[in-house]
Parts: structure tokens; sequence; C-alpha cells
């Protein structure tokens, strides 16, 4: 299937068109050439699915990983090179079609949402960039392409997070993201080291075939710090992961990041880049399971940390792109915990298989979110609350794509959200009843918060708009429309026929005791939504001020940001950099320039010997004879 | 016959009489006369070295010929300075010929 | 006549024609067919080099050898391997680029340029100690001139200091290399030849040292690299190219070449002292240059740590990591310039480099800008620019030891990374983003053409050795093969 | 005794013939117009004195030992014939500008007269000769010392340098007497195998050492020549510096370890701490200077260490490098000496200062003097370089590398004056009163360019330390 290579080639070559051209194209031009460009990788994504699930991927009634095309890109010593190819197996399959599609929605968007933006074509090019790099980072065949790639992605998603590149707030939210992603990708880094070092490849194939047998006998011994290699190795990867995919305590760019155009965080922040961390773990998922059981506890408690976490803040949040921020925070964590909960094979790899579902189904619901709040913005000109209320009327379209979205997150059925987290919660009941617990309240959350913004845009009182709002054009809303149906369809899909921890197909039926919980739950928290925030009322206030000083801390998500401000302001910036730049200008220069005093300084205490008295000279003269013979004889 | 020895205590006492002599006295001409005093014991040791202990051959005679020929000519030469400098400074204070310093 | 002798004829050549007249226009045309001249003689050399690599099994090719001072068994000796061809390739591109940075600069500059040139280029095709170091000082001495005279702010006190510190290293160098010549037994200067014999291990010690730190201060190890932040602040554009792009790597080449190639069991042992310090090097110019607020200053420190990767990758004595190294010289060498060349086009411009003055230059010098953040990229290593692959060598090859020390340096010297990230995007932030500070910087022009070419000419080097990096390792890595071998004999 | 002997000292009759020429013409021409040939005459007696050195070349002895000639003592009186002729060439514009009352010629033949005593250093082989030698060429030097004699600075600088060297001269010939009174000869060649290390015999050293370090201006005496360097006049300033310098090096090379050999631990760690000794001290007085020709004493001080370290060792490859770098040492110092001339003539100034900008006003001037400094501070590829090279490689094959790496180091220290003096001219501003381009007259010209080429030359074109080398010892 070498023309899967084209998927990524495409869009990179857009890339170059679009930036290179900026200048000589029309906007217009440029935005349909981009548009048109992703159209053809969405197209062959497509075309590869099927290929892939239907014709040519099962190998004796498994999933195989098929490696599509490959080539030698650098090589490090006799054993270890970097190879770049497409390496396709169920989970990139599916990532390659969830990509494109919310690529491809997103950029037919943008074409009306960044109209008349200045750097339009700047806009589409860098699109190009992030799709190409996200593209080449799902097909990776080798861990080291893929952190190629996940660098790349953190580029892209950093011009793009900065493309209103004259508003400060837009600047320091992109720096910010970039630079907490690029800690975490030092975990990354350095975990692929240790696991390369020992295993002596970078190759997926190896690392994860029979059941990670490698990585299991070359790195469960080799202690440091008292944790073996593997358990090394696979914690700093999952830092990695954590750090893209806004686990905490590394989640704290991704809501700033919505600083970004809106259908670049849905895109981005939504669907894509943010679950590349998943889709990591998952990929090393053998690995985890058979070398370190250990760092899938670790990655199932952070999970469930951080979905509890992050659904609490939601709640609180006024900024409607900040909410959403959250709630995509609450649920990739939820993919992670599905993650961490799961075993290999067959049933005992529901969680994987769950953890994949949702990635998918929520990738079109959380698109489909975002483009929502990205018209709604359109139409306000706002992203606050405040400025909202009773769009409904104005705004039919998006009002109800954003109900279907919302209660798809919610999990009520027949929406696709539903059917993906319950398999989750059903993985996680069958793993550890307390995690189920936290995922189950975490679920009732989900729909409070979500309805909670659903309710306070379209319903409650009507603000005064300075301009009539109004739906948005068609190239808008037709996106809405299509992931809306996604929304709709994709819960129905037999993913577990598709997708599965050991690329056998199972059937996972509908666990109907946590189903209906899960259900029960998503509805209270609708109703306690509705109770609150569909007529507008003091009921949200006198809530607020009830619980007043959690409420506050949640509101300021915990402090978390202030936290980090004081490691980076106070700690590092005061503590070691300026201390470090004092020192040098001061101790090292300052002894360099002391040696030039000191010779300076000796020069004038012996320049009084030069008397001009030629007879101190003759004293001189005599005296050092004789201590010269004196010398001399004693030698 | 007067030892050996007496003739270089003699010197001696000249030569650091001359060398003090040169670094303490003010008069450009008394140090001029410090550097004979050193230049004259050395002719003596020359002198006595070859009557007492090479007296086969004649080098140390000579040699004093030499520094006394040269000597002179030294002397020439420094007065003939030591006049252009109390000409020009109108004074002949060797501490006062300091100009040139550091 | 050895065809690598025409690279240093030409720039000779050059500064003979140099001092004919100093009509503008006639220096323009001498420097820029000349240098390009030079750049042709450099491919030419390359692709000379790459036939003959494949039918020949020598280290070195091209050699040639002519007696000079036969007493000490000088040789005018010249030859190279596939390091010094990159070197030599590196060293054109910039210097043409540097040509077009200096486009308005008077005769008297290029003068001194040339003579930079003939240095360096002498530098990386001698065999010979002696030639070798000569060309060394040869490149070194220009430097206070082009600092001084051309120079901005602090020019006297930088080109001094500048002066001094590198003259004192190459003190240390004149010491050890003698002391090389002699205890190898006095009777070769050839470097392949003296690799042949064996220098007493008591007298390795010290003359490891000595090369060593020698060498080091060039390339800016600490504690000696203070300066490199005095000195590129105060030069001119294209002098700071020159000098952080090709210089500098003179340092990491000359511990590379003699240091360790000739002295390998000292370097086994002495290893850990100069890795402690290199490892600090790295970390400590990346955390230096976090809260500067001077472009020279922020991108000397930056250089203070990339250089310093350099140093450490040819310390961990693996093939790997020395590839690395290789690779990082070149990409630094190449992304220093473009930064240096940028940096020149804003100051000219601005008339500041104080990056608290500034903000929002991408709207008002578009090119310049993204220029700016592609080399921004390059320095933090993104995938694709040449950083990357440079540094990403050189973590797996130190890696490669199984003793814990140095495991433990290398991921210490992996956090650079991370520093370098928030530098480089602290500096984008605020100069090129955001609004436009100074309502006078509104009215300023873009970058001319000849900037341009600079700025181009060199993205593409970058981003060449970023996509296809397999070809330049490959060269590097077959280049190691002797080092290798000295050092696998302890 | 045969007229053979007379045809060996071919250079010495030469040279007095050159003085006695000068004489007659000086006295005769008197104040005539025929004087103005007087200086092309010397120039060419001397250029043609010069080139024949290095012709006709007969080893041997005469005077029963006294008079000794070689390949080497041969080339010792070339490299300071070249000297000279610089020095004559530089000197005239200045005696042309000096008032009336200074006879022009006579310059030129105390000149010639000094150089003869240093023949006769060289020369000798017998310490009566090498004495006279050392007094005929000093005396007349201090008349040139003092030769302005309307200047109270050239008339102190004259004392102080007489007055100085016939102290020192009398302390050697006090260690002189006792060698002899220990040893009974006065014969170089017969005292080598006499002598032994008894008291007498290491005092008489020590004194004559000091006698011979005082012409080289080793630290510790070495306090006359900065005096006596920034109160003559210019050229004799040069001569001084180099030629004198020259010579008594030579001086000391060949007694060291022909004579003295036997004594090789007494005057080792006495020679390596004054070698280390007189480059520090060089060094750090230089540092502070602000009068050029004083700076220049200060450095040929420090220079004279780096001498040391050639002759120190005493190997046959450090007397190789000792007299190349004499040779390199001597047109470098004379170039710099060349500008100062000029500059000296035309603004009648010579502190540092006085060179500000000195490239904007003449940049030919200004190149000389920075390729005279970067080939003193041994930057390549002039000669000071090379012959920098190869004295620390003549004390590193003896192995002693710490004296080396202190002379290394130190050449940062001498960089740092060095370029004080590049940095007046190429940096600074010129100051208001030196707007024009200034000239310098054809001779000077001629001197710039011969220095200029030898710099370049003699280091680059192998020939010439080749040619020294095969000489050898």
């Amino acid at each position: 299937m070498g023309f899967t290579v084209y998927i990524i080639l495409v869009p990179i070559v857009m890339f170059l068109f679009l930036s290179l051209g900026s200048k000589w194209l029309k906007p217009r031009t440029a935005g349909i050439i981009g548009t048109a460009g992703m159209a053809v990788s969405t197209l062959l994504s497509y075309f590869t699915a099927y290929r892939y699930f239907f014709v040519e991927g099962q190998q004796n009634g498994v999933y195989a990983k098929i490696t599509a095309f490959t080539a030698e890109w650098l090589r490090f010593g006799d054993k270890l090179h970097i190879d770049m190819g497409v390496l396709l197996d169920p989970i990139s399959v599916m990532m390659l079609v969830v990509i494109t599609t919310v690529s491809l929605m997103v950029h037919l968007y943008s074409l009306g949402y960044m109209k008349g933006e200045v750097g339009f074509q700047r806009y589409f090019g860098l699109l190009s960039l992030f799709s190409f790099s996200m593209l080449g980072l799902v097909v990776a065949t080798n861990i080291f392409q893929m952190y190629i790639f996940w660098e790349l992605v953190g580029a892209s998603s950093y011009l793009l997070i900065g493309f209103y590149y004259t508003k400060p707030t837009a600047v320091a939210a992109s720096k910010k993201a970039f630079i907490v992603t690029r800690f975490a990708d030092l975990g990354f880094l350095i975990g692929i080291l240790i696991l390369s070092f020992n295993t002596g490849t970078f190759d997926f194939g190896l690392l994860t075939a029979d059941n990670a047998s490698l990585a299991v006998t070359t790195m469960s011994g080799g202690s440091f710090l008292g944790l073996s290699a593997a358990t090394w190795a696979m914690s700093l990867l999952f830092m990695g992961a954590a750090g893209k995919s806004a686990m905490f305590p590394l989640h704290i760019w991704l809501p700033d990041a919505m600083e970004g155009p809106t259908p670049v965080s849905a895109l981005i922040h939504a669907a894509t880049m943010v679950v590349a961390g998943v889709f990591l773990v998952a990929r090393m998922f053998p690995l985890y399971v058979f070398a370190a059981p250990d760092v899938l506890t670790l990655i199932t408690y952070v999970g469930a940390f951080t979905a509890l976490f992050a659904a609490v803040i939601a709640i609180t949040q006024t900024d409607i792109k900040r909410v959403l921020a959250f709630s995509t925070i609450s649920q990739i964590a939820y993919m992670m915990v599905a993650l961490g909960v799961s075993g290999m094979g067959g049933h005992a790899g529901e969680g994987y298989t769950a953890s994949m579902f949702h990635l998918f189904t929520h990738a079109f619901f959380k698109a489909l979110l975002f483009l929502g709040a990205g018209a709604v913005i359109h139409a306000v000109h706002s992203n606050e609350m405040e400025n909202m209320g009773g769009l409904r009327k104005y705004m039919p379209v998006t009002h109800i794509t954003f109900l279907i979205a919302c209660l798809a997150i919610s999990g009520i059925p027949p929406f696709s959200g539903f059917f993906s987290k319950d398999e989750i919660l059903s993985a996680a009941f069958q793993h550890d009843k307390f995690i189920f617990a936290v995922l189950w309240v975490v679920a009732g959350l989900t729909a409070f918060y979500m309805f909670r913004l659903y309710y306070r845009i379209f319903w409650g009182a009507e603000r005064r708009y300075d301009k009539h709002p109004h739906e948005a054009p068609a190239v808008m809303y037709v996106p809405l429309i299509v992931l809306a149906a996604l929304t709709c369809v994709c819960g129905m899909l037999p993913f577990s026929k598709f997708v599965s921890s050991d690329g056998a197909p199972f059937s996972a039926g509908i666990n109907w005791g946590i189903a209906s919980a899960s259900v029960l739950v998503g509805i209270a928290g609708i109703a306690v939504a509705t109770w609150f925030y569909k007529k507008a009322s003091d009921r949200p206030a006198r809530a607020a001020a009830k619980w007043a000083g959690f409420w506050d801390a949640a509101s300021h998500k915990f402090y978390m940001d202030e936290v980090w401000q004081f490691v980076t302001k106070k700690i590092i910036f005061r503590c070691v950099s300026r201390p470090i730049a004092w020192f040098d200008r001061h101790v090292i220069d300052g002894t360099m320039n002391a040696l030039g005093t000191m010779t300076e300084k000796a020069s004038e205490t012996i320049e009084p010997v030069q008397s001009g008295k030629v007879q101190t000279y003759a004293l001189v003269f005599v005296f050092s004879v004789l201590i010269i013979t004196v010398g001399v004889f004693l030698l | 016959m007067i030892p050996m020895e007496h003739y270089l205590i003699v010197s001696s006492i000249m030569f650091f009489v001359g060398v003090y002599g040169f670094i303490t006295r003010k008069n450009l001409l008394a140090v001029l006369i410090s550097i004979e005093l050193i230049l004259n014991s050395v002719e003596i040791n020359f002198s006595v070295f070859n009557r007492y202990l090479y007296p086969e051959h004649m080098e140390g005679m000579f040699f004093s010929l030499f520094g006394i020929a040269i000597s002179a000519a030294e002397t020439a030469v420094a007065i003939a300075i030591i006049i252009n400098v109390y000409r020009l400074a109108n004074n002949i204070d060797v501490r006062h010929i300091d100009k040139l310093k550091h | 006549m050895n065809i690598l002798s025409v690279l240093v004829i030409i720039p000779l050549a050059m500064l003979l024609a140099l001092l004919v007249s100093r009509n503008r226009a006639y220096v323009r045309t001498v420097v820029t067919v000349g240098f390009g001249l030079v750049l042709a003689a450099a491919v030419a050399v390359a692709v000379v080099f790459l036939q003959e690599r494949a039918v020949s099994s020598e280290a070195m090719l091209l050699t040639s050898s002519t007696v000079w001072y036969a007493p000490l068994n000088i040789h005018y000796a010249v030859g190279v391997d596939g390091i010094s061809v990159l070197m030599i390739l590196l060293s054109s591109v910039v210097a043409i680029t540097g040509v077009f940075s200096a486009w308005n600069m008077e005769r008297d500059f290029f003068v001194w340029y040339c003579l930079l040139a003939i240095g360096v280029f002498g530098y990386f095709i001698s065999l010979d100690l002696f030639t070798m170091f000569l060309f060394y000082e040869v490149a070194l001495i220009p430097m206070f001139l082009l600092i001084g005279v051309w120079g901005n702010g602090k020019k006297e006190y930088a080109a001094m200091k500048l002066t001094l510190m590198l003259m004192a290293g190459s003190a240390f160098l004149l010491t050890g290399i003698l002391g090389i010549y002699f205890t190898a037994g006095g009777t070769t200067m050839n470097i392949m030849e003296l690799s042949q014999m064996s220098i007493p291990m008591n007298h390795q010690y010290w003359i490891f040292s000595l090369v060593f730190i020698g060498f080091g201060v060039l390339g800016a190890l600490f504690p000696f690299h203070t300066w490199s932040p005095d000195g590129h602040a105060a030069a001119p554009t294209s002098v700071s190219m020159l000098h952080a792009g090709v210089l500098m790597k003179l340092g990491g080449y000359g511990c590379f070449r003699v240091a360790i190639f000739l002295m390998p069991q000292a370097a086994h042992e002495l290893s850990w002292i100069f890795l402690i310090l290199t490892g600090i090097s790295v970390v400590y110019g990346a955390y230096g240059a976090v809260l500067q607020t001077d472009l020279k200053y922020i991108n000397a420190y930056s250089s203070v740590s990339h250089c310093g990767l350099v140093l450490f990758a040819i310390l961990m004595l693996s093939r790997t990591a020395m590839t690395g190294a290789v690779l990082q010289m070149l990409s630094h060498g190449l992304m220093t310039a473009l930064f240096f060349s940028l940096i020149g086009v804003i100051y000219s411009r601005t008339h500041t480099r104080d990056i608290r003055e500034m903000g929002g230059l991408m709207k008002v010098m578009p090119f310049a800008s993204v220029c700016y953040v592609v080399a921004g990229f390059a320095s933090l290593g993104l995938p694709g620019l040449s950083g990357f692959v440079s540094e990403m060598t050189i973590f797996v090859g130190s890696f490669e030891h199984t003793d814990t020390f140095r495991r433990v340096l290398t991921i210490l010297a992996t956090t650079s990374i991370v520093v370098t990230a928030v530098y480089i995007l602290r500096t984008v932030g605020k100069v090129l983003f955001g609004p436009v500070l100074n309502p006078d910087h509104l009215k300023l022009g873009d970058a001319h053409w000849y900037e341009r070419f600079s700025a181009v000419a060199l993205i593409l080097c970058i981003a060449a050795i970023g996509i296809w990096p397999s070809g330049v390792q490959h060269v590097i890595y077959e280049s190691l093969q002797p080092v290798m071998e000295q050092i696998n004999l302890f | 005794m045969d007229f053979s002997n007379f045809l060996m000292m071919h250079q010495e009759l030469g040279l007095l013939a050159i003085f006695l020429i000068l004489i007659v013409f000086d006295i005769f021409a008197g104040e005539t117009p025929v004087m103005k040939w007087f200086r092309p005459l010397a120039v060419f007696l001397l250029a043609v004195h010069t080139v024949a050195g290095f012709f006709v070349v007969e080893d041997g002895t005469a005077f029963g030992g006294m008079y000794v000639t070689n390949d080497l003592t041969v080339l010792m009186k070339n490299i300071l014939n070249i000297g000279t002729l610089v020095v004559f060439l530089q000197a005239g514009e200045w005696l042309r500008k000096e008032d009336k009352g200074i006879r022009e010629g006579e310059f030129y033949v105390i000149t010639a007269a000094t150089l003869f005593g240093m023949y006769l250093m060289i020369s000798a082989g017998n310490f009566m000769l090498l004495y006279i030698g050392i007094e005929t060429a000093s005396l007349p030097a201090a008349c040139l010392a003092a030769y302005k004699k309307h200047q109270e600075k050239s008339a102190e600088a004259g004392a102080k340098y007489i007055l100085m060297t016939a102290f020192s001269s009398g302390i050697m010939m006090f260690g002189l007497s006792y060698l002899y009174g220990a040893t009974g000869t006065m014969y170089f060649e017969d005292m080598q195998s006499l002598i032994t290390m008894t008291p007498m015999t290491v005092l008489g050293f020590v004194f004559f050492f000091a006698g011979l370090a005082f012409k080289i201006s080793l630290v510790p005496f070495h306090m006359w020549a900065p005096d006596v360097y920034e109160g003559s006049p210019t050229p004799t300033t040069a001569y001084l510096s180099v030629v004198s310098k020259a010579a008594a090096v030579f001086v000391l090379m060949l007694t060291l370890h022909h004579v003295f050999g036997g004594m090789e631990k007494v005057w080792y760690y006495l020679m390596w701490v004054i070698t280390v000794v007189t480059i520090v001290v060089g060094n750090l007085f230089a540092i502070r200077q602000n009068d050029i020709k004083r700076f220049f004493a200060y450095s040929s001080i420090s220079q004279a260490g780096y001498i040391m370290l050639g002759v120190l060792h005493g190997s046959e490859m450090g007397l190789s490098a000792t007299v190349y770098f004499i040779l390199v040492y001597l047109f470098s110092n004379l170039a710099a000496f060349g500008v100062i001339t000029s500059v000296e003539n035309r603004t009648g100034r010579t502190e540092i200062a006085a060179y500000n900008g000195l490239y904007k006003t003449n940049p030919k001037l200004a190149l000389v003097m920075m390729l005279a400094v970067f080939s003193l501070a041994g930057i390549p590829p002039l000669g000071g370089f090379f012959s920098k090279f190869f004295i620390f490689a003549s004390a590193a094959e003896q192995g002693d590398y710490i004296l080396v790496f202190i002379a290394t180091v130190n050449t940062v220290i001498s960089l740092y004056y060095y370029l004080r003096i590049v940095k007046a001219m190429f940096i600074n501003e010129p100051a208001a009163d030196m707007g024009e381009v200034m000239r310098t007259d054809v001779y000077n010209k001629a001197s710039l360019v011969l220095c200029v080429a030898g710099m370049l030359l003699v280091g680059v074109v192998s020939g010439v330390y080749d040619y020294i080398d095969a000489i050898g010892f």
C-alpha cells in the first residue's frame, strides 16, 4: 500500500507551496488549494482504511502491522537507525481517518471563519504543516520517527496558537504551550534513549512483537534508583505523552492555547494533537503491559485524577473555549485511564479498545463543539458566556449540532459518546472499583458543565448584541452538520471488531448495568444544569457563594498556573538563570578580567624601582650580582 | 716579599670602595673617580696574578695596560658628556639626572 | 599543485587584489567573485574527495607534502578526510554569506576578512601540526581589527579580551604541540604519522590537558568562554557570523584532530574532567542565555551551550557521539551564522539589540522575522532542521556508554534543549511578535537582497542537513574510522 | 704571521676602510655642498660591505688564537651589518633636520666604530680582545646616545649610559681578573680546559656574566636600557636595541658553552631564573609605558628573555634558533624604529598617543608598524612567529616544558601591549593636529621595505633557517 505515503506528502507539499507562494497567491485561492490538498489526503485515507480493514489488513484473522513504506533516514552507529516510513495497523489507520476528516472539516470551516484575516495564506500553510506532522506521527514505524513528528506537531501548534502574533496573550500562550510540551518531550527523549539503548532498536515492530519480549528480556534488570530500566523508560515516555495530552500537572498549556483561532483549537487542541499522548501509550501498549505494568497503574491514577480535576474546573469557567479545553483534558484523561486499566488480548484488552474508541468518537464531537463555539464566537465576537444567551433563535444549525455534541459527550444514547464511554466505564469497573467511581462522577460532572455551557449560550436571557447575531455561512455550518452526523452514527460502529489490543477482533457488548448507571448520572447532570441555567436566575450565584472557597479555587484552576509560574519565574529564572548570568559576568568573567588587572597592578607596583637614578641602578646591579653569587654557592 | 693576599685585599677594598663611591657620591666627577677606582683595582689584580701565579707569560700585564688605556678613553668620553650635561642642566649632581624614569 | 592549496591561494589572491583599489564596486566584485570561487573550489574538493574515497581506503585523501623546515621536520602537508571536507564546505558557505552580510563594508574590512579566510581554510586542510597552528593563529589575529575597528559598543575592550583569551589558548596549544612533537620522538609533525607513534603516558596527561584547553578556549569551554559574549556583541555582523560559524569550529576540530586522535589514552583517562566542564558549558550556557536582553548576548551564550555540546560529544569517545559532534559543528555553524546575519539585519535598522526595546518586528520586516524564527527552530532542535539531527546523534551516541556517570551527564545535557526552547521563544516572542513597541520601527524596511541571499542560502543548507542527514552522516561516520581505531586500542 | 691572516680579517679591514674614508670625507668636506654626498656614500659603502660579507669565507685563527673567524662569526657579523645598514638608512633624515652644530658625518663614523668593536667581540678568541671589543663598541655608543647635544634628555641618556657601562665593565673586568687568577690564561681554548668549579671561578664567572647581561639588558641588569633608549636619538635607540644587543648575545652564545661549558651546573639555574624574570619584568613594565621608545625598550628587554631561551640550553638547535631569532628581531624592531623615526621627524612626538589614527593619516607607515609589532608578538605569517616557534622548540627539545609554558603565556601579555599600539593606530581617532599625510624620505622608505621584506621572507622562506642551521656549531 505504498500510496499511503502520499497521504503525508500532499500536506507538506501544500505547506511549502502555500508558505513560499503566500506573497503571490490570493487568500481565497490559497484557502481552496489547501482545502483541496487536504481533501486528497482524506480520500486517500478513506481508501487506505477500506483497503486495510476489509482487504489487506487481516492475516490469519489478526490485523497485522503492515509497513507500507520505509526508508532509512539517519543512522546512529551500527545498530540504531531512524527510518521514515508508514506503518499501518488498526490504530494508525483509524487515526488517519480521524485526522484527515477533522482536518478537512476544519479547513472548510476556516474558509469562512478566517475570511479577511491577515495572513490567511499563512494560516492554511500552517494547517497543512500541522496535518503533515500529525499524519506522520501516527504512521510512524519507529519511536524516533514518532518523536520527530511529535516535535513538528509541537512546533506547528506553536505557530498556530500564536497565529495572532500581535496579540501578547496569544504569544504568551504559544510560548507556554511549546515550552511545557517541550519539557515533557524531554522525558520522551530520555525514555527513547533508555529504551533504544537497552533494546538496540527504535522499531515498533520489534519493540512490540511477541508481547514485547525484547524489552522484557533486556530491560527488566539494570535498576537505577531502585527502578528497572523498563519502568524508567516507560514512565519517561508517559511523561512525554502526558505533556502532549495535557495530563495533570502538565495540563496548564492547553487552556491558554485557546488563544489560537478557534478552528485550530478544534483541530489541534481537541481532536488530534492532544490525543497523541494517548496514541503513544497505545502504540507502546505491549511494553507497558509486559515490561512495566506499574507504570500502567501510574497512568490510571494520573488519568483519573486529571479527569476529575479538569471536570471540576470546567464547571467554573466562563470562557466557553476554556470550558471546552478543560472538558478536553478531562476526556483525554478518560482515555488514559482506559489504557491504564486495560490488559492485553481479547476482553482483557477492552480498555484499550475503549480508549481508542473514545478517542475516535471524541475527536468528532469535540471538534464539533469547538467549531460550534467558533460559530458562536464569530457571531457575538466574544468568548465570554456573559456576552451570550438566547442564541438558539439566531443560530439554529449551530444550536442543534451543538446540542448533539453535548448529548454525545454526556454519554446519552444513541450518540457516539455513550458507546465509547460505556466501554471505558465497564473496563474500569472490571479493573478497579474506585477508578470506576471516579469516572462515574466525572461522567456526571461532564454532563453538568456541558449543559451549563449549552444553556448559557443558547438559552437564558438574551444579551444586548451590538450587531444582530446571525447564523454562520454555509461553508461553516456544513462541517458542523457533517460532524454532527458522524457524532450520531459513529458510535454504532463495531469498533472492537477493528481495533483491539492484540489485533484480533472481538466483540465487546454493552454492559447494560454500567450503561444505565452512566446514562443516569449523565441525565442527572443535565437535569441539574437545566435547573440552574435554563432560565436566567440567581441560583448559580447562590450555589457558588455557598462553596465560595472551593469555587474560587476551581475557577482559578486550582492555582496550577501560579504554581508553575512560581517554579519557572521564581525558581528557574531567579534562582538559576539570574545567578548563572551574574556568576558568569562577575565571577568567571571577573576572574579573567582580574588576571588582566592583576598584571596591571603588578606592573604598577614595580614601577618605582625604575627610579631614573643611576645610583639606584648600580645598587640593584651590585646586589643582584651578590645575590646571584650567594645563590650559586648555595646550590 | 709582600704576600699576594695583601695585594688582593687592597684591590678588593679598592673595588668595593669604588662601588660604594659610585652609589653614594653626588658629584658626577666623583662618580667617575669611583669608576677609576674599580678599574684600577682590577688592574692590580691582573698584575698581581700575573706576577705571582703565572710569571711565565705577560697576559695579565698586557691586560692591565689595555685597561689603563681604555679607562682613559672612557674618562674622556664621560667627561665630555658630563660637560654637556652641565651645560644643559647647570649642575653635575648625579641625583638630578633622573628625568627619564619608570 | 594540490587542489586543496587552491583554497588558501584564492583568498590570498583576493587579499592582494584588494590592496590595489578602494573602489567599492571593485571591492565588491573581488570579494563576491573570490568567495564564489572559494565555494566552487570547496565543492570541487568535496566532489574529488567523494570520487577518491570510492576507490581508496586511506584515512586522508588528496594528500601532498612538501618539506618546509627540514631541521624540524616541518612540512607543508595537506590532506582531507570527510570531516575536513565538511568543515571546508561550511566555511566557504559561511564566508560567502558573510560577504553578502557585509555588503556595505569598506575595502580594509575585506582585507582582514580574506586573511581570516586564509587561516580558516589553511587550518582545515593542514595535516602538519606546525602549519595547522600557523593557520590557526592567522585566523585569530584579524579578529582584533575586525572587531576593534568595525565593531560597536565596547568594541575595544571586547576585541582585546577576545584576542588575548584566544591567544592564551594558543599559547597552551603551542606548548602542547611542542610536547607532542618531542615526546613522540621528534621525527615528524605530521598528524597521521604521529598517530602511529606513542607518546609516553606521563607526558600525555599534561599535553592532552594543554591541547584540549588550548583548543577548548576557542570552542567556548567553560570557564574559558567569557570572550564569547563580549566578543560577539561587539563584532560586526559578518565577523560574528564567521567567528561563531567557523572559527569556533576550529576549536572543536582541533580537540578532535589533535587532542583525541594523538592522545587517545589520556583522552580516556582524563575525559571525565573535561566532560564535567563541557557538561557545565552545555547547561550553563543555556541558562545563562535565558535572562539576557541583548540579542547577541543571547546568541553568544547559546553558542557556548551548543559548542559545549560539540566538545561534550567528542569526549564521549564513541563513534556515534563524535559523528554527532561533527554534525553539530556544521549545524551550529550554519544556524549561528544565520542568527547573526539576521541580528545584523535587525540591528542595522532598529539600531538596538535590546529585546526590551523591540517588538512586533514580524509586521515590519516579515522576511527577516520568518528567517529568524527558522533559525530559532534550528537552534532549539526542531526536526527537519539541522540542529535536531546533530543533537539527537549526540544524545544517542553519548548514551551508548554503560557507565552511569556518562549517562547521567547525557541526561543533564539533554535538559539544555528545554532551556534552549525557553530563551529562543522568549526572544522570538519579544522581538518579533506582539505589538510594535516603538512607533519609529513601523517605518523600517525589510532585508535587502544581499541580506536575503545570505539568509536563504544558510536556511537551505540547514534544511538540507535537517531533511537528508544520512549523506553527511555517512561521510562523517566513515571518516571516524582511524580515530576509533586509536581509541579502541585502549 | 703572514698576509693570509689579514685576508681572513677582510670584514674588519673593510669596515676600517669605510671608517677611514668616512672620517676623511667628513673632515675635508666640512660644511661644503659636497657633504650632501656623504650619506649616499656611507650607505653605499656599507651596503657593499654587507654584501661582500656573504662571500669569501675562510675559517681560521690569527694572532695566536686571539682572533677567530669561521662561518658562524661571519654570519653574525653579516647580521650586524644588515642592522647597521638599516640604521644608516633611517638616521639620515633626522640628521639633516637637526640644527647646525651637529655634524652629520660623525654619526656614521661613530657608528662604524662601534660596529668595529662588535666585530672584535664576536671574533675574539681571548678575553682581552673581547674586552677591547666591548669597550670599542660601547664607548662610542655613549656618544651616539648623547648625540643631540642641545637636548637635556639626550645628555642624560649619554651620561647614564657611559656611567653604567663603565661600571658594568669594571665589574666584568673584576670577574675576568679572577678567572685569570684561577686559570692563568685569557684564551678561550685554554680556559675551557682549565676551568674548574672553584669559588674563584664561580665568582669570576658571575661577575663576567653580569657585565655581559648588562649589554643584553637582562633583568636585573637592564635598568639603564629604558632610560637610555628613551633619551637617545631614535636611530641610536634602534642601534642599541638591536645591533648592540645582538652582538652581546652572540658573545654570550660563543663563550657560555665554549668557555664555561664545564660550569653548566652553575649557570643553568641562574640563567633559567634570569630568563623567566627578564621576560616577566620586561612585559610588566612594557604594559604601562606611554612613550613609544621607552615601550620598545621594555619590549626589547622581554625579547632578550626569549633569546635566552635558545642560549640557555646551548643545544645546536637552540643556537641556530637564537641566531635566527636575532635576525628576525632585527628586522622587526628596526621596522618599528623606522616608523618611529619618521613620525618623530614629522611631529616631534614619541608618545604612543601620537600614533592615534596613524592608519588614517599614513596607512603605509601604520601597516609597517603593525607588521613590526605583530612580528615581535609572534604572529604568523611574519618572521616573529617562526623565530619564536623555533626558540620554544629548542627549549622543548631539552624537555624544559615549564620554561616554554611560562614563555608562551608571557607572549600573551606581550601581545596585549603590542595590540595597544595597533589599537592606537587603527582604532583610535586621529588627533586634530595630525591631519596631514606624513611622508618619509626615500632612504627611510628603503629601510622599511628592507625590513618588511625581511619580516615576511625570513619566516616563510625556509632557506634562511636552513642556512643558519647548516652553518651550525
